[in-house]
């Protein structure tokens, strides 16, 4: 048994295994097909100041080795989070509390009320879903410092993880911008912006038109992005984007990351999370890797 | 709620289109009518809902009509012995109280399926009704199964066999002579709306199941989600598939 | 049998599949296979003003998918080519002679020696593989205007198309900016940055470290850049990205290509584009489209 | 050089994690000893350079070593009645002028299996000495194949059967007195080196197959190149897979 704790910003996750945000609900549903608390932390759906109803359906398309989502951030508001479901969660795992917003009052808000009671707070400024907000903030450096600063301000006692969006020019610039505006940590990728077109129809797969890519497909881009967002910058790195095996998370982990977070491949095997730490302990002992956190940032690039 | 490895048993098709899929669960399941499954396919990232007909002790049985390369692939590559991973069961399922003893059910298309399954409970007790539509006589298929109730129309889109028209429509012909205690019905949604429209102003609860594309299949994601009346969203998955017909937004 | 001729800057193809630059040589070997003179045209590899090496071997690695490869536009120079390669090339099909370079005059030269020569120079300021040239021009909008002023002030006989990278932050400023620089089409997209880590040597596959990622686990993201940049020109845009098939093919079609390349497919499939061919053919036919020319753009976004 | 559809006849595991694959074309072909085929798995973007073992008619043989997804996935989903897409002869195969009656020939690892077609080639009107190197007793396979010649030495880096070494040094041993016209030669890159240095000053062409990882297969895309002592760049899968010692930096 290799020890596959890491710790990040000073919370200790016991594994670096967390089911990525919006995949994952707020654990419920997994747990009736396994004990969640078998996770290192889970990123919750992402959570507004009040109640949003989302996008028109379908909200899914499929096409070879990746989906596309446009859920348009649909939740519960977050005091029915605080009420209801977070109580429960605290009470598993570690907790990432995703948060979503559309002006930079509603990210201060969340981040105000969940200041505290969470393990981690995820701003989610990278949606490509929602028109006005989620676009906007995440794709600029300076608005990237400018919320994560505001945020940071409202959140002193929890760590604050700004997650990054791949549909931009720079990830070293942006990841830079957030550490910048008091990011604790990042998190890379969120999806990539795409279209899916039903050719007898000859309209857009889903209602919303654009969804974001998620899934193995777009995994060695999102492995060169963490990369870069972890050798740009100081504070730790959660990497993500089409992980389906222990193999696939080592990837992010060589490339810099100190956790990974699993979305789409919760959808193809439910289990998904499980087998994955499992994989990654077997690997670890098979190549007498005593401490996961060791394998963080050791890949060696070629000459 | 249980993810299985399933062995296939058996993986035919029955009519135009239209398989049959037989797998065996490690243990033995308990599946209401009107829950369903989801499917993994090999290299497909979603899995592929599908209703449950039939479920015996530890044997499911699916039907599934050919529709993109999810279930095309079903049918090629999963021959008996092969390996299957299936998540079940899923959702409500049908609701009928115990008073109620005259069971109509209306269904079109592969809505048929979940159907076949409340036939197969209901009849055992009660008095089932069964409306069916077709395209036409290719698409016909497990008369057997829907001949269990007291009656069974099969109505087709040309009148190829049985009921000329729909089978809301033939079904509607009878309304008044069997006074059904409750209908339930699955099928594409221009059906349920003109079933909704036909049974309006009759006292009649009508039970309808959906479908919706899905992402997780167990409540999770908040992929499937319809209207519902009062305004809020429900989870086709998880709070459905089966809801009140007043209750949501056709 | 529909008529898939299209006609791009005044030159008619005969169908809109071509194979794209840099997996099908100069056509030779292909042919071999099959007669190419079937195709709408052959984007040729990228040439240059002088003979280059390319990059380390492995120089392909393969994902979930889609590929990585790290070419490293090796190839002959311009005078080879037009002395042992064009000749036969004209004879077959439409040539689409694909330009590389380190410099600003390295595109001039080229654009300057094939002017009047090919039926069309496609501009590759997009692709990732080399250092210096290739990257930066193809980001930023300035740039893209400034190179394909100059390369089109150099070739005033000839169309030129300027193919542009998905590696940027918005592809309606770099198409647009492609149009004011003079471009009379556009073609996208080329590959996508990515890193493919061997775990147990803890290095990246390719030698290069990086590569560009191309296959159909990519398709979506570039049927929406594609989209995105047929609406924002009014010049002819030429889609690829992922295409595997004549249904994938459509899908840019109706975004908005008046023609297609197909890449990665000839490896996977080495008879992919007359496929592709025979299945636009099918599809007009069973769908009672006459001219495929007519399907451009013909995507309705839902309300 | 063609595309076709294969059937496969048999696809079984020789020796450990080693696997034959015999398929049947649609019309006879012509293969040389050295050249290869591109097989595409499905599913995987790429297709798998494999040489060929034997060519007899329309039939032919390959064997592969499970080494990471792609075979793994050709050893399980390909049995006997299934569809391949194989792309071949490709590459120039190996080069031995009427001449030259004494042909040795050098192996190790998956670099057995093309030698194996020359073995069959050339032992027919020449003397051919082997020399076949395994990692141990559980990797020997194909004795029968490779004893058609003069002699065959299995070296095994345990010792666990015949020579304990390298084929290498098992050729080294016996080059003095065989005195061959030419040498063939398939391994991995520092058993290509030790026989380049080994052979130096001795006045024996030697031919070596070279591996690389290939896109097309074809000559097109240039993704398999080595490098020529010349300073130019040869295609491995086009210009190769067979090279003079001498003209390729190892
Ligand atoms: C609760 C429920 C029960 C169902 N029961 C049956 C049944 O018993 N028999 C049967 O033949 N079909 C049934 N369906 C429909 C079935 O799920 C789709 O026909 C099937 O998913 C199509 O997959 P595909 O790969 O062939 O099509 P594709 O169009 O290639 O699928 C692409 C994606 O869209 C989804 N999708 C496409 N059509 C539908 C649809 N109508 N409903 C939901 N998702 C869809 C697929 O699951 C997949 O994710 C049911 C659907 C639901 C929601
Ligand atoms: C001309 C030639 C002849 C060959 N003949 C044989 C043979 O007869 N028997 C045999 O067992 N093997 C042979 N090989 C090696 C064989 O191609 C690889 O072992 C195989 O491609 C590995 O595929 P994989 O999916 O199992 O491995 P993965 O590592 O998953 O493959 C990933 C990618 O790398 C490529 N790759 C990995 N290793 C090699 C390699 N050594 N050479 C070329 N490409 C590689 C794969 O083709 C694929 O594109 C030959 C290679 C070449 C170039
Ligand atoms: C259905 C769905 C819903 C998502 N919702 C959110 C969300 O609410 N907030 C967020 O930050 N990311 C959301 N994401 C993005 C994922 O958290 C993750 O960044 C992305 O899917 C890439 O990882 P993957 O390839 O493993 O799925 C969603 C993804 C999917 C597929
Ligand atoms: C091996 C390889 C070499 C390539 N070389 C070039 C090149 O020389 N010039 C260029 O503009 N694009 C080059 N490309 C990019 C392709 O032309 C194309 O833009 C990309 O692969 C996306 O299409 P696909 O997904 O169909 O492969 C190359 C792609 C591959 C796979
Ligand atoms: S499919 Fe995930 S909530 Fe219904
Ligand atoms: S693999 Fe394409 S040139 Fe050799």
């Amino acid at each position: 048994m290799a020890d596959l704790s890491v710790t990040l910003c000073g919370v200790r996750l016991k594994n670096p295994v967390i089911p990525a945000s919006g995949t994952f609900g707020f654990g419920r549903e997994f747990d009736e097909i396994y004990d969640i608390s078998c996770l290192g932390g889970v990123a919750t759906k992402g959570i507004a100041l009040v109640p949003w109803g989302g996008n028109p359906v379908p909200r899914i398309a499929e096409s070879r080795g990746v989906i596309l989502n446009a859920v348009g951030l649909q939740n519960p508001g977050v005091e029915k989070f605080v009420a209801e479901d977070l109580p429960w969660l605290k009470s598993k795992t570690r907790v990432i509390a995703n948060v979503v917003g559309r002006t930079m009052e509603d990210y201060e808000g969340v981040c105000a009320r969940l200041n505290g009671l969470v393990d981690f707070l995820e701003l989610n400024i990278s949606c490509p879903n929602v028109r006005c907000g989620g676009m906007a903030f995440g794709i600029r450096p300076e608005n990237i410092e400018e919320v994560t600063a505001r945020a940071k301000a409202k959140c002193p006692d929890t760590p604050l993880i700004v997650k990054l969006s791949p549909n931009v020019e720079s990830i070293p610039a942006n990841a830079q911008a957030a550490q910048r505006g008091g990011a604790d940590a990042l998190s890379l990728v969120n999806t990539f912006t795409g279209l899916a077109i039903d050719i007898e129809r000859r309209r857009p797969v889903l209602a919303n038109n654009t969804g974001g890519v998620s899934g193995a497909g777009i995994r060695p881009i999102a492995v060169r992005m963490v990369y870069e967002a972890a050798h740009a910058v100081s504070i730790p790195v959660i990497g993500m984007g089409g992980i389906t095996c222990a193999e696939d998370a080592l990837e992010f982990i060589m490339a810099g990351a100190s956790a990974v977070q699993v979305g789409t491949q919760n959808f193809t095997d439910t289990r998904a999370c499980p087998k994955i730490i499992a994989g990654l302990n077997e690997w670890c002992d098979s190549h007498r890797v005593a401490r996961i956190a060791d394998l963080t940032g050791t890949l060696q690039m070629n000459g | 709620m249980r993810e299985i490895r399933a062995l296939v048993l058996e993986n035919r098709r029955i009519a135009d289109e239209i398989y049959s899929l037989t797998f065996a669960a490690d243990e033995e399941l308990s599946v209401r009518p009107g829950q369903f499954c989801m499917i993994g396919v090999g290299g497909f990232p979603l899995r592929r809902p599908i209703a449950v007909c039939k479920a015996e002790g530890e044997r499911v049985t699916v039907c599934y009509r050919l529709k993109g390369n999810g279930t095309r692939a079903l049918a090629r590559e999963y021959k008996t012995g092969e390996k299957l991973s299936v998540l079940l069961p899923l959702g409500n399922g049908f609701y009928v109280a115990d008073s109620e003893k005259k069971v109509a059910v209306v269904g079109g298309g592969v809505g048929i399926f979940p159907l076949i399954a409340a036939i197969r409970a209901y009849s055992k007790n009660k008095q089932v009704y069964a409306y069916m539509g077709f395209r036409n006589r290719s698409a016909v298929c497990m008369e057997y199964e829907m001949a269990r109730g007291e009656k069974l129309v099969i109505a087709t889109d040309d009148g190829s066999v049985g009921f000329h028209g729909t089978s809301v429509q033939a079904f509607m012909q009878d309304v008044d002579e069997i006074r059904p205690d409750v209908v339930l019905a699955c099928g594409p949604t221009p059906m349920l709306r003109a079933l909704k429209t036909a049974v309006k102003g009759r006292d009649i609860p009508v039970y309808v199941s959906l479908e919706e594309r899905m992402g997780c299949g167990i409540g999770a994601c908040l992929v499937c989600v319809c209207d519902k009346t009062d305004g809020a969203h429900a989870r086709v998955c998880k709070d459905g598939p089966v809801f009140e017909i007043g209750d949501v937004v056709l």
